[in-house]
């Protein structure tokens, strides 16, 4: 029998993740317009390789298998992980990121709830180092043929007439490599398939998750503080920089709408496991993840840098959390005299 | 009170065991560095012998040794900083010649825009103006991706990437055919890692071409000579 | 003057439930069949018993003695006999029996008798005194005595505050009380502000229960006092916790380890304030109380129930439906379970709720924090449940404590949000019993280590004593001796040393004359002879202990 | 200025010491069980790091240069900082016991602190100027410090988590260890602007 | 003899520098890419630490307390140095690719702390078998390293063996069509990988605790409170 | 050569010498951790541990010459808090010094004991009060249930009872069965 409280809200962790996976949805709709269906091939295999990773573990820890399995928090992991790989990428590489993901930052560190590190960014980070290549062909915008994507994943892989360098990708290496004359407006605009803003179809799909991200904070899911600080952070960083010389940085739209840039900012420094919780190191998580990534994304080897930003911040969050312990009740300003 | 008294043997112990460390440490110092130094002296003709050794085989994978009968490391003159060989540092250059006639120069050059920066490497151009071979001898391009570039990492053993410039010239690949296919050119590259080939190919287009352009006072000057851009 | 009202962070909205019970007048519960009355009706202290078995007493009459400050007096509910004095089952968690004195009513009902007490021209000690002799303690749950309450604390009291709220969903004890006995609860009120000298006095009841604001607030026109505010606050648990309803009131916020007092204000519940009012103007002591019955019975409503009578008893007045399961004392957010029927009704019990699984559903099991911050945003102490849960359960206290473990008021908000069902509070409520238990070991590991040392120094001391008396066999020399071989093992120290061991001399010398004081008590009616054979004993024992000596040593 | 803010920015971020240089990391793992700790082995690698590539700097250029004594590198710096190192404990030691035995048998093991030594020897390689060599030394010092707290906030939340009962302790700590340098992977390509 | 017998246990397993005691770790990870190299860069910690472990058990009489850290130091690092010109002069390959982990073993902190720990406090023979058996339990433990994220990372094992036996070449386990997985050979494989190993000891550790307290269990009865004397 | 040895040389001379200096200036004496370690241990001065009571056992981990799971008393609790001092790895409660039992209290049989003060002189905290041919009893409030008078009563009249847990003494448990642990 229990002790008191005994009535309860009704909630359950279940219900919160089935609604992130919910929110996904319009996301993921507009990507198959403009990507094609195979990200629903990558989902299905992601989500079925996590389940069974996950059953795995919980039975090897002695856990109750079907208690936990049941509530869908490795599902938003899979899922996070097909979404930010290319949907392309051939089945191994999906399958191997996801049992990283689950094996090795979740479950060696407890599982749910337990780990340090986002899980689905230690398989984005995990793999993109070590196949750099496999990570960062995505198929060209408007190419949604289902067949050779299908071979692209499971088959012998023809690629080059599918695929495509992402906005981010040409960019970096356009800027960071042999071309000295080149410019954000050449690299861009030259080419017809990116929209004038992040990249055409990105924009789209970005709109969606921003739709998708409405949904959660409407649930009082989320909150406000991190979506807000990371979109306000990355707009502000990129904003002064693309005025000082737009030239070489691109303008904040283009880092707001491109890339993983709105994913993120719902539904990836959202986790709340391994994020900062109190609301001011959120606001520090969250603009810290932003920072980083328009660092990494602007200067560094790799095209996108939010995996690598969150995983710092994940480093960095129970630090932040320590000093930014909002004050207990009745500590706060008459508190001069004793304690 | 003792306190001063107290202060005053500290002090005066203090420098009689100071002096006394210090005794001990300097025999101990003297003991291992005489043993150091002495290992030093010995070794050092064959340090030096293999760090020869060591030129002489990046040399001789793109020179090969039967192609010259001069001594190499005398006939050497010295590279100011030369932007169209990639350097920002001083240099060797070293001549082979065949009976007394010129064969070939070897000379150090980079590419400076590598994936991941500067890619060095060792190039021999035969008398002819072709290209005998070249080598990468210092990289950070991607492991597994661009490192290709160094044959000992290309996983095509048989017929590494690098090989393919071996005996090419501009007679039989033109100056501006002198590219990745990519980038509509002669060379293959592997794809997904085309601008580490194509830091290489071009640097090897822009050495090639100098050392066309300069050969002949390269192999004019005397030994242990410097070599001075000619600027109008 | 209008309140300006102030908030509380957190808390939460469960359904209130109040409408079962509240609209039932406040009824008188026959007399049970039985009184368990336990020594310890004021939370801190244990009352001293007075009454024998088989003794007869009246009705209000004293039956333990208060022992200490924090003490009230306990008195005989009914007229009846003394049956036994024994451990009987008290609402408490544990459900583990504390000493109670049963009383068999004799139905009479005889009063002793009752005097009003005259509140005006007593001083404020005096009358917080003759509270304490009437076992007043507070009837808002916590049971602390009224009297200490009262009492000037540090700045004295500006603001009286009656607590009206009554947040937990089911319980309308108070509200009735408010309907029915307005002037009751005011005329206690001014009584209390007359001891303390409070300027004002503040009511705040919970904006869902109009009726009592509405009948607090004509008898408050009725008393005509002035600076007496019956104050609507907005509903949402826990506001009736005293440091929110301070909160909401004056925007005083109390941390831990203060009192209202440090602020000048102090809380009372409303029953509190009748039961003053009702010691002083009739001088009944109090043994009685309202409480509500309610939750899944057929007829639940509020009942005067005589202090003691066990729970068993009451229950019929309610009618629990068939489908009970089990039974808990206090509302749903901070009740304990009861554990038998047998446990008595006391001082602080305010609700006795029948519970049933579709009720107070068992729980599912609990699945690991997802650090969500729910629990955060709803705890009214500002506090990170989840950074306590995560260390209290791997049982690193002292992490647990830096995250302010002990300013949880175990009010239970975050375990009523979690998506995870944790039952936080119990983690909480483990820990600090934990890191209280570890306290009390470090304290008892102190005792021993001062009693291990003193004892080897004794040991030392009487080793040095015996040479001494062999060189100077007269009592005096012993002495000295003793003294100078005490001060030549000391080498030269610093004055604060010497001040220090100073200090440590003289506590040792004041416990050992007060073992020595001990001793006498164990041997004081002794025969000459038996004295003579002491000695002889003590002397060989010395001798023995000179022997065992190396043994000892050589051990190690 | 801005070079010398990119030497340490690159020391302590691009180029960490820990992550990227892989040195350091036995009082890494050993010292970060607890913050407070690592805070301390923290100041006192920096103090010891920064004198040291000062102190290396000095018999370099001084000493050793000018006698073509290049192969006593390695004896001199190491003696040299040894020496700085058993000051600095004996100076704790004195002035601050607590601090003293908390960082007990690290204090003493800063001297085979791999990063003391490979720090001047890189800023040797690296041509350093005697100001480079101090901020170097100085940045790599704080990418250390930086690194031993990120990881013992990390650790000291680890303490509580229901880790697999074999990987509790150090296991899980490599394998944090291992993620933590994935992460700084972040950074790389970023030396370029140096 | 038993003395000798510990010595081996506590160098090869018990008080194995890395997995028991977690010292010299920076060598271990930056240097196990592969197995060859990682051997390599063993076999000279061995040398390093049999001879500082000699040379110190022999002098240690002769070394004072206040200094006996600069001194431990200067003979290791004196010794180091030996070894290092002797590597550059007779293996040179090796030496290339050892780099500056050749110096930094005078920072390894094993050495240093087994000559404080163990030859500063016995003898001759003893000291110098327990730095052959430390080293041995560097060595053994950095080779499996080594092999892991070797094979894990390329597929291969031995490659690179040509600089030391020019005869010989590594060998290919995994088809050539094994993409590799290139996180193995850098850092973070590398504390994957150790991570992994040290649960491994765990594990092997707590089954034989297991054993030995049911063993205890079944040999004696609860064991008796000791009485005073 | 030669340059190699006076550059040495004198690096030598001049670190020696502040070395030994600083050596003595900054000689510090006592040792605060024997005092640490010893307010951890339980003080039940039973010797269990192998030592004569708690403080011989704290200087002697103090000296790293015994290990920190020896004293039953402080149970795994005590382990801990001594590994986190220490920072030495946990490990369990070495069975040959005991096992962790419930805290109990001695209880002298009153009928039966002969007041032969032998109990008296073994209590190390003089938690035994009586004297010669009197009745002995223990105060219970400063036993601490080191069993040390049990052995050399002649008449075995004293038991150990573990300590009964009341209204205060009870503490909340820990709220759930935990979940079984991965083998
Ligand atoms: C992490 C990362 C590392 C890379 N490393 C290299 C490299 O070392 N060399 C290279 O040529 N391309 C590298 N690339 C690929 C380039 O970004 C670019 O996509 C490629 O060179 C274009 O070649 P393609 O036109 O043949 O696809 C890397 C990409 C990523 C994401
Ligand atoms: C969470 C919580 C809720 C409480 N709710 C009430 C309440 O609704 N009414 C009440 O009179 N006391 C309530 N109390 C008790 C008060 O805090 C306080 O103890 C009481 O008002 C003091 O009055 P008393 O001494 O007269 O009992 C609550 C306490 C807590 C911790
Ligand atoms: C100082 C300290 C004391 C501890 N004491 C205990 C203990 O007495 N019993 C226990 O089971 N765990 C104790 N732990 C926690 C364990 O190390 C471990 O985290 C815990 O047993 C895991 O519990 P679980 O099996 O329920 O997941 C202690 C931890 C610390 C840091
Ligand atoms: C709002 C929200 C965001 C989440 N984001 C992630 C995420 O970015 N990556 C991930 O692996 N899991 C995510 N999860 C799922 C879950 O928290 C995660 O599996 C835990 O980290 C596993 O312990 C998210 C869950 C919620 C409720
Ligand atoms: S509400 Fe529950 S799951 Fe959410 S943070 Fe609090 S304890 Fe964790
Ligand atoms: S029980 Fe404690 S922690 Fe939980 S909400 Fe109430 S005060 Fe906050
Ligand atoms: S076993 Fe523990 S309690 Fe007993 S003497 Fe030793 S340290 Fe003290
Ligand atoms: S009475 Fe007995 S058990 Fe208690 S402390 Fe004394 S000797 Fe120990
Ligand atoms: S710090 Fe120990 S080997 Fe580097």
């Amino acid at each position: 029998m229990n002790n008191s409280p005994y009535s309860l809200k009704p909630a359950s962790v279940r219900s919160v993740m089935l609604r992130v996976l919910l929110a996904l949805l319009p996301g993921i709709a507009v990507y198959v317009w403009f990507f094609g269906a195979a990200i629903l091939v990558q989902i299905a295999l992601a989500s079925i390789t996590a389940l069974i990773a996950e059953a795995a573990m919980l039975k090897l820890r002695g856990k109750p298998v079907a208690m936990f399995l049941g509530d869908g928090s490795a599902l938003v992991t899979a899922w996070l992980i097909a979404l930010t790989f290319p949907p392309i990428a051939p089945w191994w590489v999906t399958v191997v990121g996801v049992l990283a993901a689950i094996v090795i930052a979740k479950h060696l560190y407890g599982g749910l709830g337990q780990n340090p590190f986002n899980p689905a960014m230690v398989a984005f980070a995990l793999m993109i180092v070590a196949y750099p290549q496999l990570m960062s062909q995505w198929p060209a915008v408007g190419f949604t043929d289902f067949a050779p994507q299908l071979n692209a994943i499971f088959g012998p892989r023809q690629l080059d007439a599918i695929t495509m360098a992402t906005p981010l990708d040409a960019l970096r290496t356009a800027l960071h490599t042999a071309d000295a004359r080149a410019t954000v407006a050449g690299v861009l605009g030259s080419n017809a398939t990116f929209g004038n803003i992040g990249g055409k179809g990105w924009e789209w799909i970005a709109a969606a998750y921003c739709l998708g991200g409405a949904y959660l904070l409407q649930q009082r899911i989320i909150t406000w503080h991190l979506p807000a600080a990371f979109l306000g952070a990355l707009l502000l960083v990129s904003g002064g920089f693309s005025l000082v010389d737009a030239e070489r940085f691109a303008a904040p739209s283009f880092h707001i709408f491109t890339g993983g840039a709105m994913l993120a900012a719902f539904f990836i420094v959202t986790d709340p496991v391994s994020g900062a919780t109190t609301p001011k190191g959120k606001l520090i998580f969250a603009a810290g993840a932003a920072l980083l990534t328009w660092i990494i994304r602007s200067f560094g080897a790799y095209p996108d840098g939010i995996a690598f930003a969150v995983l710092l911040m994940n480093i960095a969050a129970p630090l932040i959390d320590i000093h930014t312990q909002p004050p207990v009740f009745g500590h706060k300003r008459q508190d001069g005299d004793s304690t | 009170m003792s306190e001063p008294v107290d202060v005053d043997t500290r002090d005066s112990g203090a420098l009689r065991i100071s002096v006394r460390t210090a005794g001990i440490m300097l025999a101990f110092t003297l003991v291992f560095t005489a043993l150091m130094a002495g290992t030093y002296k010995a070794t050092a003709p064959m340090v030096a012998a293999s760090a020869l050794a060591e030129k002489l085989r990046l040399i001789g994978e793109v020179l090969p040794a039967g192609s010259y009968d001069n001594n190499l490391m005398a006939d050497a003159i010295s590279l100011p900083p030369t932007k169209a060989l990639g350097l920002d540092d001083e240099s060797r250059l070293w001549r082979a010649r065949r009976n007394g006639a010129p064969a070939a120069l070897v000379l150090e050059a980079a590419a400076a825009d590598g994936y991941s920066g500067r890619i060095g490497l060792i190039v021999a151009v035969g008398a002819d103006g072709r290209l005998i071979a070249l080598r990468v001898t210092s990289h950070k391009e991607t492991p597994g991706l661009g490192d290709y570039i160094d044959p000992k990492k290309d996983r095509n053993k048989s017929k590494p990437w690098i090989t393919q410039f071996a005996n090419l010239g501009f007679d039989s690949v033109p100056r501006e055919k002198w590219r990745v296919k990519k980038d509509g050119g002669h060379f293959d590259q592997m794809t997904g890692a085309t601008i580490s080939a194509r830091a290489v190919t071009n640097a090897s287009g822009r050495v090639l071409a100098w050392t066309m352009e300069n050969r002949e006072r390269l192999f004019a000057l005397p030994a242990d000579g410097r070599y001075e851009e000619s600027k109008p | 003057m209008i309140a300006k009202l102030f908030r509380f962070k957190g808390g939460v909205k469960p359904a209130s439930h109040k409408d079962e019970s509240a609209n039932v007048p406040i009824r008188v519960a026959p007399l049970p069949s039985k009184l368990v009355i336990p020594l310890r009706q004021s939370a801190r202290a244990m009352a001293r018993c007075l009454v024998q078995p088989g003794q007869i007493v009246l009705k209000g009459e004293m039956i333990a003695a208060a022992e200490g400050p924090m003490c009230t007096v306990v008195h005989a509910p009914t007229s009846g006999t003394v049956r036994s004095i024994e451990p009987q089952p008290v609402p408490h968690p544990s459900g583990l029996p504390a000493p109670s004195i049963v009383i068999e009513p004799d139905g009479e009902d005889r009063w002793i008798d009752r005097k009003a007490f005259d509140f005006r021209s007593a001083t404020s000690q005096e009358t917080r005194n003759y509270l304490r002799d009437c076992g007043v303690v507070g009837l808002g749950g916590a049971g602390f005595p009224s009297h200490v309450k009262l009492g000037p604390g540090e700045k004295g009291i500006e603001t009286l505050i009656l607590n009206g709220a009554e947040c937990e969903p089911w319980i309308t004890c108070d509200d009735r009380l408010m309907r029915e006995r307005a002037d009751a609860i005011l005329a206690g009120a001014s009584i209390m502000r007359h001891i303390t000298g409070a300027r004002r006095v503040l009511v705040g009841i919970e904006d869902n229960k109009p009726q009592a604001i509405e009948s607090m607030r004509a008898a408050v026109q009725k008393l005509g006092e002035p600076d007496i505010d019956v104050v609507a606050i907005p509903t949402r648990y826990p506001a009736g916790g005293e440091k929110q309803l301070i909160r909401v009131l004056t925007g005083i916020e109390i941390p831990y380890g203060k009192l209202g007092t440090h602020f000048g204000v102090q809380c009372f519940n409303v029953g509190s304030a009748a039961a003053i009012h009702r010691a002083i103007a009739h001088g009944e002591p109090l043994i009685s109380r309202v409480l509500t019955l309610s939750g899944n019975m057929a007829h639940p409503g509020n009942f005067e129930v005589l202090i003691g009578t066990p729970v068993g008893e009451l229950l019929p007045l309610a009618e629990p439906r068939a489908d009970t399961n089990r039974y808990l004392v206090g509302g749903p957010m901070m009740g304990v379970v009861l554990q038998s029927l047998e446990t008595p009704v006391i001082k602080g019990t305010n609700c006795i709720l029948a519970g049933s699984p579709s009720l107070f559903p068992t729980p599912p099991p609990e699945m690991p924090c997802i650090r969500c911050g729910e629990c955060a945003k709803v705890c009214p102490a500002e506090l990170q449940p989840f950074e306590m849960y995560w260390y209290s359960r791997a049982r690193i206290f002292g992490k647990a404590q830096e995250y302010s473990l002990f300013d949880c008021i175990e009010c239970g908000c975050c375990s009523y949000v979690c998506p995870s069902r944790i039952p936080l509070v119990d983690y909480f409520r483990f820990a600090k019993g934990e890191i209280w238990a570890r306290e009390k070991e470090k304290a008892a590991a102190d005792l021993a280590r001062e009693r291990y040392e003193f004892r080897l120094a004794r040991e030392e001391r009487e080793k040095a004593e015996k040479a001494a008396k062999l060189a100077a066999k007269t009592a005096a020399g012993r002495e000295k001796a003793a003294v100078a071989i005490a001060v030549a093992e000391k080498p030269a120290t610093t004055p604060e040393e010497d001040a220090k061991k100073a200090m440590i001399a003289a506590a040792l010398e004041r416990a050992k004359a007060q073992k020595e004081q001990a001793h006498p008590e164990n041997v004081s009616d002794l025969t000459p002879e038996q004295q003579a054979e002491i000695a002889a004993i003590e002397n060989r024992r010395a001798e023995i202990r000179e022997m065992a000596k190396p043994h000892v040593r050589q051990d190690d | 200025m801005t070079t010398y803010l990119f030497i340490i920015l690159g020391a302590v971020l691009v180029n960490n010491v820990v992550f990227v240089r892989i040195l350091g990391l036995c009082p890494f793992m050993g010292v970060s069980k607890k913050l407070e700790t690592a805070l301390g082995m923290g100041a006192a690698t920096t103090f010891v790091l920064t004198m040291a590539c000062g102190a290396s700097y000095i018999i370099d250029r001084w000493l050793l240069m000018p006698n073509q004594l290049e192969y006593l590198r390695t004896l001199s710096f190491i003696v040299t900082i040894a020496a700085i190192v058993q000051l600095t404990e004996l100076v704790i030691q004195k002035t601050s016991p607590l601090l003293h035995q908390v960082l007990g048998i690290y204090l003493p093991l800063i001297t085979t602190n791999c990063a003391v030594l490979g720090i001047p020897l890189l800023n040797v390689a690296l041509r350093h100027n005697f100001l480079e060599s101090l901020l170097f030394g100085f940045g790599s010092a704080l990418g250390f410090t930086l690194a031993l707290i990120l990881f013992a906030g990390i650790r000291e939340r680890l303490e509580a988590a229901d880790v697999p009962i074999h990987f509790r302790g150090t296991a899980i700590a490599m394998i944090t260890a291992g993620v933590m340098s994935l992460a700084f992977m972040g950074f790389a390509g970023l030396d370029k602007f140096k | 003899m038993s003395i000798y017998k510990d010595i081996a246990w506590n160098g090869l397993w018990k008080q194995n520098s890395i997995l028991a005691q977690l010292l010299g770790l920076c060598p271990l990870l930056a240097v196990s890419s592969t197995m060859v190299n990682a051997v390599s860069l063993g076999l000279a910690t061995i040398l390093v630490m049999m001879l500082a472990n000699f040379a110190i058990s022999a002098l240690r009489a002769l070394i004072p307390y206040e200094i006996r850290i600069p001194v431990f130091v200067l003979i290791i690092a004196a010794l180091v140095t030996v070894v290092d010109l002797a590597f550059n002069a007779f293996l040179h390959d090796l030496y290339l690719v050892l780099g500056i982990f050749i110096p930094l073993i005078v920072t390894n902190c094993i050495v240093l702390a087994r000559v404080e720990a163990f030859a500063a406090k016995n003898g001759l023979r003893a000291s110098t078998f327990d730095g052959l058996m430390m080293g041995i339990g560097f060595v053994w433990v950095i080779a499996l390293l080594g092999a892991v994220r070797e094979f894990i990372g390329q597929g291969t094992v031995f490659s690179g063996i040509e600089m030391i036996f020019p005869t010989l070449s590594g060998i290919q386990v995994l088809p050539e069509s094994y993409p590799g997985f290139l996180v193995a050979i850098l850092p973070p494989g590398a504390f994957f990988v150790l991570g992994l190993l040290i649960a491994g000891r765990n594990w092997l550790e707590a089954r034989a605790n297991q054993r030995l307290r049911d063993k205890r269990l079944h040999e004696q009865p609860p064991p008796a409170a000791t009485a005073a004397a | 050569m030669l340059e190699a040895l006076l550059v040495m040389a004198l690096g030598a001379v001049l670190l020696g010498a502040a070395l030994g200096y600083a050596a003595v200036r900054f000689r510090v004496e006592g040792d605060p951790l024997v005092e640490k370690i010893d307010a951890i241990l339980p003080q039940t001065q039973c010797g269990q541990c192998g030592f004569p009571g708690c403080k011989p056992y704290a200087q002697a981990i103090a000296k790293g010459e015994a290990e920190i799971n020896q004293c039953p008393p402080g149970g795994e609790e005590g382990i801990h808090k001594l590994a986190d001092l220490l920072g030495r790895e946990f490990k369990p409660l070495s069975a040959e010094h005991g096992i962790e039992k419930p805290k109990s209290v001695a209880i002298i049989d009153e009928q039966a004991c002969i007041g032969c003060t032998l109990c008296i002189q073994a209590c190390p905290v003089d938690a035994i009060v009586g004297a010669a041919k009197q009745m002995h009893t223990v105060v219970a409030a400063q036993c601490t249930g080191c069993e040390l008078c049990l052995a050399p009563c002649p008449v075995d009249c004293i038991r150990m009872e573990p300590i009964q847990e009341t209204v205060d003494s009870w503490k909340w448990k820990y709220p759930v069965i935990p979940l079984r642990q991965a083998a």
